[in-house]
């Protein structure tokens, strides 16, 4: 496919592997904001083909993972109610709440679909005009858009029956509050390349300086990663702090202007909770007060549920890179794929899932690949 | 996050006031909504997200950054061919 | 009250008891599903037998050795690119008896109708099925129909069963695979599966993919002809090819390692793949093999493949090896390493 | 668009038109049942082979007789008095088996449940299939488990299939029955039927019949051991009596007279008949046989079946006439004669 | 059974026929109002063991049968209604309307359910407060106190959801229809025993002697059937013309006065069309004004509906005696109970249908059966 | 029309204002509306038609015909017998 073959070649990957081993003199901690990339990443082993001295963290940049528990359980409420049908994108099904998952709900009788976009959602409920339609609105800055237009048009077709559960969450706050950490040691980060696309360059300039951290905009093939890795390697290695875009063919500095106009229609900033790590100020969206009638939590009264996270699970230090997932004790034993306990076990985005899935806790060597 | 993948527009409509469009991925298309790209053309590439085009794809930087690609590997080969003669001097 | 209703006396066992009900994912052909068999009906059947590994079962009748199968078929939509619910239902049973290397003799053939059927898709289906029948050399001997109340069905469900002799001296099964083994695909993998998303509400995209389906026993016939010595014949429906694989590493106590660049894989398929974040090695396949025999034969097999209108696509994908017994592994497009595990329940569309 | 989608060319046979979609009557083991047989499946499998008016296809294979069957069981409750699906399922098939002189050898299982079943009936249900399997002395050695979405099943269906071998010299078949030859059945009639509808929704009744849900391989093996001269064996199970008699009229071309004082009925039984405005001669029956043999046989094989558990309340209930041949005949209580013909869809409850 | 099995002996049987071809001198022919009567004479053979001289005429007693077509086209309209549950007594469902039957209308997807009891139908309006529960309420005198009871409980428990198509018939007037009729070929009637439990036996006074006809209220087992035939050939070789009851244990003069109370409070007479024979006037009971609100032809407005019957089934003459199911061109050929062309192929109590199912167009000569 | 099956009354009780009972068909107890027959008491039977009893079953009555069944069965035999004796004779 064009724009994706080329950039999963595998002598220039080889090459650009020998490039950042040249380049590299020393350790150097490097994030990944984005799942998408964790998954390229360990899908691809590229972890495995990487200088010793590069460790790459995986960040808080899965949808599905960093959901709060909270708003799983209600979304698990609503989706049990008998006049409901609830909407999905197909990773949220098997993201564990307190008590169980959305299949759950639906092997119990709740109508449960899987979307592939949020506009499916509204055509659902134009076709059931008796029922509650409801969009599980998750996501970051790249999805919020397709959501904010799935609500403008239930607006403008006066569908009273459709509304959305939004836990919206945004990148730069959480690079914030990493770097804010007392124990961060992110040194370097990947930015994400489709949340760039739709918001631009230019909201990363203040944490480049804020922090003195370099920020390369990275993509999403093993090409485009390495690239972003070299970039950052190159900046640290000189001593800059930069921000830097290697992502140019699909991301602009002005970013999507007719996006980011919609969505300063529908959503207004508010602080949001990240599951495994905790409220980050200012670091979501909601409705606004003109879209509020859309608000599944206040249609449905689901307000009052609240819960506590496990306590064995430490994904939030997975996600803050505090800890990577074979560090945790119960990764692997516990908790799998099959029986998550976290939901960066969950999602194949997931930290803790894409160790488990492609690397486990055997190394290259182990499994006995020729390289 | 967000998985975007790379297609071609091959025709553009409107569907109850969106601006909408069919896009080919490698042979398979589909409908995707074209509102966020008011300047996108048949022809053009774009990276569709969650059933949303929401960037189009420059083909002018895209050739830049496999150049670039290309001359690392160059710059990188040299490297090892000046090391083979180092080593072989 | 009848014995039968005094669910206190059974205790579900570890690690089922997270589901307390049945979920999709018990069907998928994955973990889930494995655990039901290994949980749930093997220590129910225990004393009256035990439930095969393969595709079919080896039933030993007089002097001869059958191969036994059954598949009941409940895919929706009934008819879809390349195929329907019936060829479907013919040729899955077919390819398991074909699996043990055992030539198909009868089939049955057992319906489950939704009261409202339209009877002219019912015959379409009928039809199909004798086709499929005819293709592969088969004979449709049994068959019963049930009609189950309108809201209680999904149209047609379809059983199938049968039998075929397995060869005199033929010993193939899942459990034969050794290392220096190489493994062979027959073609293309993940149309079938991808064919039926195609169709699938809410995920439509242009149907330019067609399933598989196809009857595999005379291509299996080609290759015995070619070399009798084969270990394992296997056809990756439900699970993909990773599914497959993996039951063969732990069935066998072999490790197994693919290269990922060697997958046949069509360009629409790897679009379609792509763009819903699957990948095509869990990817339901119904007119595909995996056949592992030692690799001084592989070439000579894979010829063979590819001379056949069924395997021209045919592939040398991997290899078996002593190390990391019961696991798969996968070279990967830029040369990385990585696990391809068994899937845990269905494999669901991503955004992310 | 696929060759499937096109139902234009199809044109469906009479007396098929009149019922455009699948009635719940087509299921119900009566004239719909045959007809779409008859007239669809039939034709579609043509040239295939043939479905076999049988409980089950004999099939030669090397020297020995195989006889093979398929049944799918979708009954509701899940549970009933005396027995549950699992049981049914396993008993089914080997009875079909056996109603060819058979002894069955090995059965598959094939599960299609629906979403949200409890895993604990589930597993009673298995446990039922081992318990089953066991006490007739057969393997469950195949199985297969499909999982369809809630409000696309009702809770589980099962398919079994299997077969065993034909005693050498055995040729039982319901195209047997001559004129002279004497109809035994082996039991009571109609409590399976009665049972069911004891705890059906909006029919409920104390609940003192149980399904006679039993394996009847072991009589058959008795009745084999007393002569191997018997023609028709069957398991007369959806239907009833009348519906499998008037099945063997018609295949063997012979008349049939039966005399309702000698049918055994329980009380029970005959009470809830009564109260529904049904008959127990088309009442469903899971544990009974009819056999019919020549009448000089006939006193030796009731004494031989009255010595069977299975058999104790075994009686001659008829006689096979060249007469009005396709036809049966009852002989009522009070000495009239009336046509027994067979059932349209399913028996109503009547009020009047 | 007790109350059963001693009306069903064998050897009485035999004695009770002997004694018919003892007083029996010339033909006559006696009607059996009552489908029952009908089922029990066919399926006991009792026709085949009479004098050729008696000949039974099957009269318009089977409700499913003499329900119009256009009630049954009604019914098939609001049972193909989505939100509503349609209960009916399972003989109906194979009825035909002008298009279809009941089966077809489940097997299209409305919801269809058999019942017992119209309770039944009560307890299910209870259990589906959202759904509309509509019980088609058809029968004659007997069955009227159970749909009469059905709307009282249903106005006592409030429900709003609960409605009656009703289609009730009465047997006295019917029979003054068949007697008025120029064709009649009647010479006595065996009145219907269980209607009479609910009636008594007074209303059959007026009709004895208007008509000057032996009426002899009788059951249904083999030995009352013959009772009843036996005391309607004595009357008739008599020359008399009495109200006889050879039902006593069933039947009191006065009737179910409790029941007839209800029945009042709940009904009233009005004309209603039989299918086949056309409008005979104060031959039907609908719900009286006070009942209205559960009147399904009003809250379905299905009004307008209008039918025509099948041109060739003669159903109509089969009803009132004046032709013999096999004496139909169409009996056995166009029309079995298989392809039912008139309502008396449907019910087993329909004559065509008993004629069909247990005598067919063979003769127990040709059967071959010895007596 | 109208099939009514005697059977024997068990229990009596009250439903939502509604009298009930259990009533015995030879083995098979169904619960019966018992509103029309308030005189009816445990031990008597009853005609049932669709889940209502209609009447009480008069055993005096059901004896008094039974007895007559016989003696016409008598009768006949007496005649039988005597037409038996004038052939013979
Ligand atoms: S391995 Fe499981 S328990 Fe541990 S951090 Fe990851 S999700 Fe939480
Ligand atoms: S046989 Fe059929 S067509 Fe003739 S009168 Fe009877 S119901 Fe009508
Ligand atoms: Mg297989
Ligand atoms: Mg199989
Ligand atoms: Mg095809
Ligand atoms: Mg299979
Ligand atoms: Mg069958
Ligand atoms: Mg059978
Ligand atoms: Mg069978
Ligand atoms: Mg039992
Ligand atoms: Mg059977
Ligand atoms: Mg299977």
């Amino acid at each position: 496919m064009k724009y994706l073959d080329e950039y999963r070649d595998p002598d220039l990957a080889q090459r650009l592997f020998a490039e950042i081993r040249r380049i590299t003199t020393r350790p150097w901690a490097i994030m990944e904001v984005c799942g998408g990339q964790t998954h390229s990443i360990i899908r691809n082993g590229i972890d495995q083909l990487l200088p010793e001295a590069i460790e790459l963290i995986h960040g808080p940049g899965c949808p599905v993972c960093v959901t709060p528990l909270e708003i799983i359980d209600k979304a698990l409420a609503i989706a049990s109610r008998p006049n409901v049908i609830f909407c999905s994108f197909g990773d949220m099904l098997r993201v564990p709440g307190s008590a169980k998952d959305l299949f759950r709900v639906k092997s119990e009788g709740g109508d449960v679909r899987v979307v592939y976009s949020p506009l499916d959602a509204v055509r659902l409920a134009q076709q059931h005009p008796d029922r509650e339609v409801v969009f599980f609105g998750i996501g970051f800055e790249t999805t919020a858009p397709a959501n904010a237009m799935a609500v403008l048009q239930a607006h403008r077709l006066g569908l009273r029956n459709f509304s959305m559960l939004v836990s919206h969450v945004l990148v730069p706050p959480a690079i914030s509050a990493i770097m804010e950490s007392p124990t961060n040691r992110v040194q370097g980060f990947l930015a994400a390349g489709h949340v760039c696309s739709v918001m631009g360059t230019w909201q990363y300039r203040p944490l480049v300086e804020r922090y003195h951290v370099p920020i390369v905009v990275t993509g999403f093939e093993p090409l485009d990663v390495l690239e972003g890795i070299r970039r950052v390697v190159l900046q640290l290695e000189a001593g800059r702090a930069e921000l830097d875009n290697a992502y140019e063919r699909a991301v602009r500095p002005e970013g999507n202007v007719a996006a980011q106009q919609v969505l300063s229609e529908v959503f207004e900033v508010t602080d949001r909770a990240w599951r495994g790590i905790g409220v980050i100020p200012q670091s979501g969206w909601r409705l606004r007060n003109a879209y509020r009638a859309y608000d599944a939590e206040a249609r449905f009264a689901v307000g009052d549920i609240q819960t506590r996270e496990s306590p064995i699970c430490r994904s939030g230090e997975v996600l803050q890179g505090m800890l990577k997932p074979n560090q945790c004790p119960a990764f692997g034993k516990e908790c799998t794929p099959r029986t998550p306990l976290g939901a960066t076990m969950v999602s194949s985005e997931g930290a803790c899932a894409a160790y488990y899935q492609y690397g486990r806790f055997i190394k290259a060597e182990e499994v006995g690949v020729a390289r | 996050m967000c998985l975007g993948i790379p297609g071609q527009v091959k025709e553009i409509y409107d569907m109850n006031g969106i601006r909408m469009g069919k896009v080919d991925f490698n042979g398979i298309v589909k409908d995707v909504c074209l509102a966020y790209l008011p300047d996108i053309t048949v022809g053009d590439y774009t990276i569709v997200h969650v059933g949303f085009a929401i960037t189009r794809l420059d083909e002018q930087s895209a050739l830049e950054t496999l150049a670039l690609f290309q001359s690392i590997g160059l710059l990188d080969e040299e490297l090892r061919s000046n090391a083979a003669e180092e080593e072989a001097a | 009250m009848s014995e039968g209703l005094n669910f206190e006396g059974w205790s579900c066992p570890l690690p089922l008891r997270d589901h307390p009900n049945i979920v999709m994912g018990h069907g998928g052909g994955g973990k889930l599903s494995a655990e039901l068999v290994e949980h749930l009906f093997l220590p129910a059947f225990a004393d009256s037998g035990a439930v095969d590994m393969g595709d079919a079962a080896l039933i030993a009748v007089g002097g001869a050795h059958l191969a036994f199968s059954t598949d009941s078929f409940v895919v929706r939509p009934l008819f879809f690119p390349g195929g329907n619910i019936g060829e479907l239902a013919v040729n899955g049973t077919i390819n398991d008896i074909a699996m043990r290397g055992a030539q198909p003799l009868v089939l049955s053939a057992g319906f489950i109708l939704e009261e409202g059927l339209p009877l002219d898709q019912l015959a379409a289906i009928a039809h199909s099925m004798g086709v499929a029948a005819r293709r592969a050399g088969v004979t449709l001997v049994a068959g019963d129909t049930k009609v189950v109340d309108r809201g209680h069905g999904d149209g047609v469900y379809i059983n199938t069963s049968g039998f075929g002799i397995v060869p005199e001296g033929i010993d193939i099964g899942p459990t034969r695979a050794q290392p220096g083994d190489a493994i062979i695909v027959s073609g293309t993998i993940g149309d079938h599966g991808i064919a039926i998303l195609s169709v699938r509400e809410g995920l439509e995209f242009g149907a330019t993919v067609e399933s598989d389906t196809a009857p595999l026993n005379g291509l299996v016939a080609d290759l015995l002809d070619e070399t009798r010595n084969i270990h394992v014949l296997r056809d990756p429906t439900r699970g993909g090819v990773a599914s497959a694989l993996n039951e063969i590493a732990r069935a066998s106590q072999v490790g197994i390692v693919i290269d990922e660049r060697n997958l046949p894989v069509q360009d629409a398929v790897r679009a379609a793949c792509e763009l819903l974040g699957m990948d095509p090695l869990y990817v339901a396949n119904e007119g595909k093999l995996i056949a592992i025999a030692p690799a001084s034969d592989a070439e000579r097999l894979l010829a063979r493949m590819r001379a056949h209108p069924l395997g021209r696509q045919a592939a040398i994908i991997g290899r078996v090896t002593a190390d990391h017994p019961g696991l798969v592994a996968a070279r990967t497009g830029i040369g990385g390493t990585r696990i391809v595990d068994m899937m845990v329940g269905e494999q669901l569309p991503r955004i992310c």
